[in-house]
């Protein structure tokens, strides 16, 4: 389970015309497609056709976009999870806004399995799918550093987008250390479940692992601005950020997004 | 803990949001004024050791796959750390929520939920955590007890609040839901503590210089009243709910107030997804207008912040 | 007028560990300079001051004259370039091209002679081919030649270089040494260095200031320096190789003089030979 | 047996960056070895498979005839110490002390005898008197000493150092390698270095390893090795400094041979002078 955050950060660096769209282009064109994922009535199957045609529309943009399969199925394996929970539960729940269950199986300890509530846990989840797909679309094909310079564009306040940027370049010092510390250690013998010392001691030394973590990280996160500043970063020169056209090709991809989100509405009846 | 997309109605996520946007406007004023640039390096670092301290959930979230963890995983949430080290809740808020956003980039946590997200891991768990700490230091009760306490309040009142966003969602009954994540977020709390606790007193050692240690003794004892008022009225409407044989017959009746006060404002609009007259076009036209509505709200807080900034 | 100026520096990690204790210091423009002295003896701390890195617990340093202070913070980071002694310390960005861009671009130049110096300060530490890499997958040496291609690209007034040639393969190293030389000799860059390695001293500096304990302790040429076995010994130094060569020919009865260079040890030798 | 063997070795970076092409390297017990190569030659990555840091992508290591798996990993890490290049990479301890004791703590050894090894890795490092200081606030010389305490504190049987005099000053530099020569000589212990400064070369090892673009293409004594211009030039390494010196002599026909320590090169010199 090794997706290091460079790798994540590398594949926005690719080469295609996905990634060449505006940011801003971009951020609209995720939030329109999640908000109308969102937006669809809770019980309706006709949503599944609708959200089907999402999907299709999200993999083509994928597939425009070269990104590497491997690359995909690691984004989705580490997203998909989060919302797997709560939508295989829906069955057996009796949601508050259904009148009518209709019973397809009983199990043990009187749980019942209802078709209504299966349903509606296939919509969730489907719904939940397309947002995500669109939130993988979006972050693999934009660096964090556009993303916020576009996201100040359409009206961040700077200190927000300041904050986060610090934050982003932070991750991967804090993430070597991380990855320090756990060398450090296993060159030394370091193992948690080791009978040759106290139990006390191994608990300390966690608790250390976890200081010198925030410890070491700041301070190299410090000694890291410093040398920023040196090289002549001050604050408001960051937050500056020029304008940038819009081009042909951005106005299409976004007019095409909406007009496929029209259709699913209208067509899918 | 983290609410993804398609798991709660627009409308709902849509009042979340407004919440939300308020008390981070409110947060951006607090790092305007109290935020030093030489702190900068110390929150970004937070933010990020909270993120990467997630992303090993996230490994282990993989290595063992129950599904019904998985939806309610265990998080380090920070809240608390944070307040506490920057001695503002409003800290909390602002790095809870540059957290949520990045955390949402890879999946974990939805868009149309990050309102109600930052509601419950940034607002409820900062001041809860806050003013707990400061409240137990008040009292002269040793230091690490009053963090850890701090830490494990802002684990499980959050966890009764999604229970309840859940329940009004329509998407998991109350009772389990309060009993299943306030056990599960309880246990993880113990967690949530001692990381809190550990953290906190290395940097205090290693780093006296950037952290005031006697910012307690500061606050006013009024604001900390104030602040437990708040969390006990809350705790007062909630109670009813949970302790009922029927919550949902509660819920209906508590539905029937919320459809005059909130739904009534925003039904028309998101509910039916229509507009009368269009047909299907307008439903299409409703949805680009409950859009371009928060897009508006949006840039209204932006505006309004940039008037102050200049 | 002295380019850089410190008086009377002092400088105390958090209240107990006094890492600089009254150095006075200065370098004119034009000098070449290097200062060693044993592991700890403050010379990372020195070079922090240069560019308002650390703040002096007390005394002063004046760049151009003039104190620094937040007012002229920017133009003395724009006069001073220092490359640190841990290139972790220095290098950020995702690519090693957006790394080595960063100074420039904050010097508000064009993309066009943004491009140009990231071009040549990455083929002058022979990185080129690097541009698109992650600089924290890179093997130490090449994070060191990232450091000190993104502080050339600013192209500074005074180089300030915390042990340049530390864990550069030694053709790597002589190139780097030629290149601070040239920037020396033909755009009269001042060049301060602080380097364990001595035989590269009489190569890189006219001036050789030894420091130990927090205090200078030693200013002069690098024939008057290295000619006080006390001092040398005292600060954990050593002679460089060629020069304790032609000591030790020396003590063994031959009638030579103590030379710093290969070049001038060879002609000393035959001198003696023929 | 050989006490480290390395088979058809090779090890690819996120699958795009081959450090190491096929690497087939053995050291027998007792044995002084120094790997030398240019900058991103893949030294450290070899290093790092020594002790199973990294797992090869292709090939084997072999530790005392074993390959590195789960279940001998232990075993192999208190077989081989590694002093990794960068100091930050082996210390993480709250204080010096701490840290030192961290390895003897973890091989179960009793609080009188790992209160002993750290006291005499201390010594040894001249680090007496920095026990309760916070490692991560040291300067670069004394980091890179903490670490090396550490793993001599471990008392391993192969001693492998990544640039063991890299940021230590002379004084330093040159105790570590009498203490390093001793270690051998009396106690048996394998070394394996890897560095730059050519100059320590012939005083820290019998056999060379020279290493380029992630392959080992010498090998031989440190006569051997550095009697091949060509090898030399391609690897961006230089002659250590005496050897260079013998060989201009030579050039201006001087009847001498090439020496490379200076007692050797001294005694030459006399003959020719006398
Ligand atoms: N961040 C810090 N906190 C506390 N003490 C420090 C810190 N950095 C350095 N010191 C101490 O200050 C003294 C001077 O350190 P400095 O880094 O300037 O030495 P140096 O001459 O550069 O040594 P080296 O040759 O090892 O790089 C040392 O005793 C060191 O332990
Ligand atoms: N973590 C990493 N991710 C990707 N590539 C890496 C990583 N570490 C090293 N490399 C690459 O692998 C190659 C070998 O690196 P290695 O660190 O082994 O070189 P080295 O011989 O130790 O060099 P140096 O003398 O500079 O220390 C280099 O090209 C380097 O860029
Ligand atoms: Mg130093
Ligand atoms: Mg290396």
């Amino acid at each position: 389970m090794h997706m290091s955050i460079t790798e994540f950060e590398r594949e926005t660096y690719r080469k295609s015309p996905i990634h060449r769209i505006d940011g801003r282009i971009k951020i609209l064109m995720t939030l329109a497609i999640i908000v109308y994922a969102v937006a669809l009535p809770r019980m309706d199957s006709l949503d599944l056709i609708k959200l089907g045609l999402l999907e299709i529309y999200l993999i083509i943009l994928m597939m425009f976009a070269r990104l590497e399969f491997s690359y995909l199925a690691m984004r989705f394996a580490i997203a998909l999870p989060f919302g797997l929970g709560i939508a295989a539960f829906q069955p057996f729940v009796r949601q508050p806004f259904i009148q009518d269950f209709t019973i397809l199986y009983t199990l043990p300890l009187g749980i019942e399995v209802s078709r209504e509530g299966a349903l509606f846990g296939v919509i969730i989840f489907a719904k939940f799918l397309v947002c995500i797909s669109a939130v993988i679309l979006l972050s693999s094909t934009i660096p964090m550093s556009e993303l916020v310079s576009s996201a100040r564009r359409l009206g961040l306040p700077k200190e927000l987008a300041l904050l986060f940027t610090m934050m982003v370049r932070y991750l991967f010092v804090f993430w070597n250390m991380l990855g320090r510390i756990r060398t450090a250690q296993k060159t030394r013998c370091f193992e948690i479940w080791n009978k040759n010392v106290p139990r006390k001691w191994t608990l300390e030394q966690i608790g250390y692992t976890i200081s010198s973590l925030f410890v070491r990280s700041y301070e190299q996160g410090e000694r890291t601005y410093q040398s920023m500043l040196c090289r002549g970063y001050n604050a408001d020169a960051h937050v500056y950020v020029g304008r940038k056209k819009i081009t042909a090709p951005d106005i299409f991809i976004f007019t095409l997004t909406i007009a496929i989100i029209a259709a699913a509405q209208v067509r899918v009846v | 803990m983290h609410i993804p997309d398609g798991y709660i109605p627009l409308e709902q996520a849509a009042v979340y949001w407004i919440i939300a946007i308020l008390f981070i406007a409110r947060s951006i004023k607090w790092a305007r004024k109290d935020l030093n640039e030489n702190m900068i390096p110390l929150f970004g670092v937070l933010a990020a050791g909270m993120f990467v301290l997630q992303t090993i959930n996230i490994a282990a979230n993989l290595l063992i796959p129950v599904p019904m963890l998985t939806g309610v995983s265990w998080h380090v949430v920070g809240a608390t750390l944070a307040a506490i080290i920057f001695a503002s809740p409003w800290a909390a808020v602002l790095l809870i929520t540059l957290v949520l956003a990045v955390q949402s980039l890879f999946g974990d946590g939805g868009i149309t939920a990050m309102g109600a997200n930052i509601l419950n891991m940034g607002i409820i768990a900062g001041f809860i955590g806050y003013y707990s700490y400061i409240g137990l230091s008040k009292l002269s009760i040793k230091r690490p007890i009053a963090i850890f306490t701090g830490a494990w309040l802002s684990m499980i009142l959050p966890a009764i609040a999604l229970a309840f966003e859940l329940w009004f969602a329509g998407t998991f009954p109350l009772k389990q839901g309060a009993l299943l994540m306030g056990t599960f977020q309880g246990v993880a709390g113990i967690g949530e503590g001692l990381i809190t606790v550990i953290v906190f007193g290395a940097i205090i050692k290693a780093r006296p210089d950037i952290v005031e240690e006697d910012a307690p003794q500061k606050v006013s004892t009024i604001k900390v009243a104030a602040a437990g008022i708040v969390a006990l009225f809350g705790l007062a409407i909630a109670a009813p709910f949970l302790t009922s044989s029927n919550p949902d017959g509660l819920g209906q009746t508590a539905n029937v107030v919320l459809k005059h006060e909130i739904n009534s404002a925003i039904t028309p609009l998101f509910s039916s997804y229509s507009i009368p007259g269009m047909g299907e076009m307008g439903k299409v036209a409703a949805i680009v207008i409950g859009f371009a509505a928060i897009i508006a709200v949006w840039f209204v807080a932006a505006k309004i912040l940039k008037k102050g900034s200049t | 007028m002295n380019i850089i100026e410190t008086r009377e520096l002092t400088h105390v990690y958090r209240g107990k560990i006094t890492a600089l204790d009254g150095v006075n210091f200065t370098a004119k423009p034009g000098e070449r300079i290097s200062i060693i002295g044993a592991n700890g003896a403050g010379k990372s701390t020195l070079f922090k001051h240069f560019n308002g890195i650390l703040k002096p617990t007390s005394g002063d340093v004046l760049i151009k004259g003039e104190s620094i202070s937040s007012k002229n913070i920017l133009d003395v980071r724009r006069t001073v370039g220092v490359v640190f002694q841990d290139p972790d310390d220095q290098i950020f960005a995702p690519t090693v091209k957006q790394d080595v861009a960063f100074g420039p671009m904050n010097l508000g130049l064009s993309p066009g002679e943004i491009e140009k110096r990231v071009r040549e300060s990455l083929e002058t530490v022979r990185l080129t081919g690097f541009e698109e890499r992650a600089p924290h997958h890179l093997s130490t040496g090449e994070k060191k030649k990232v450091a000190i291609a993104g502080i050339l690209a600013m192209r500074p007034e005074v180089l300030v270089l915390d042990e340049p040639t530390a864990g550069l393969d030694p053709g790597g190293a002589m190139r780097l040494i030629k290149l601070i030389n040239e920037m020396n000799r033909y755009l009269g860059i001042t060049i301060i260095t602080a380097t364990h390695e001595v035989d590269i001293v009489p190569l890189l500096s006219d001036r050789v200031c030894i420091m130990s304990k927090g205090k200078i302790i030693g200013d002069g040429t690098p024939l008057e320096m290295f000619s006080s076995p006390e001092l040398i010994k005292k600060t954990h130094l050593r002679l460089p190789i060629v020069a304790r060569l032609m000591e030790m020919l020396q003590e063994a009865g031959v009638p030579v003089g103590v030379k710093f260079t290969l070049e001038e040890a060879r002609d000393e030798l035959l001198r003696v030979v023929k």
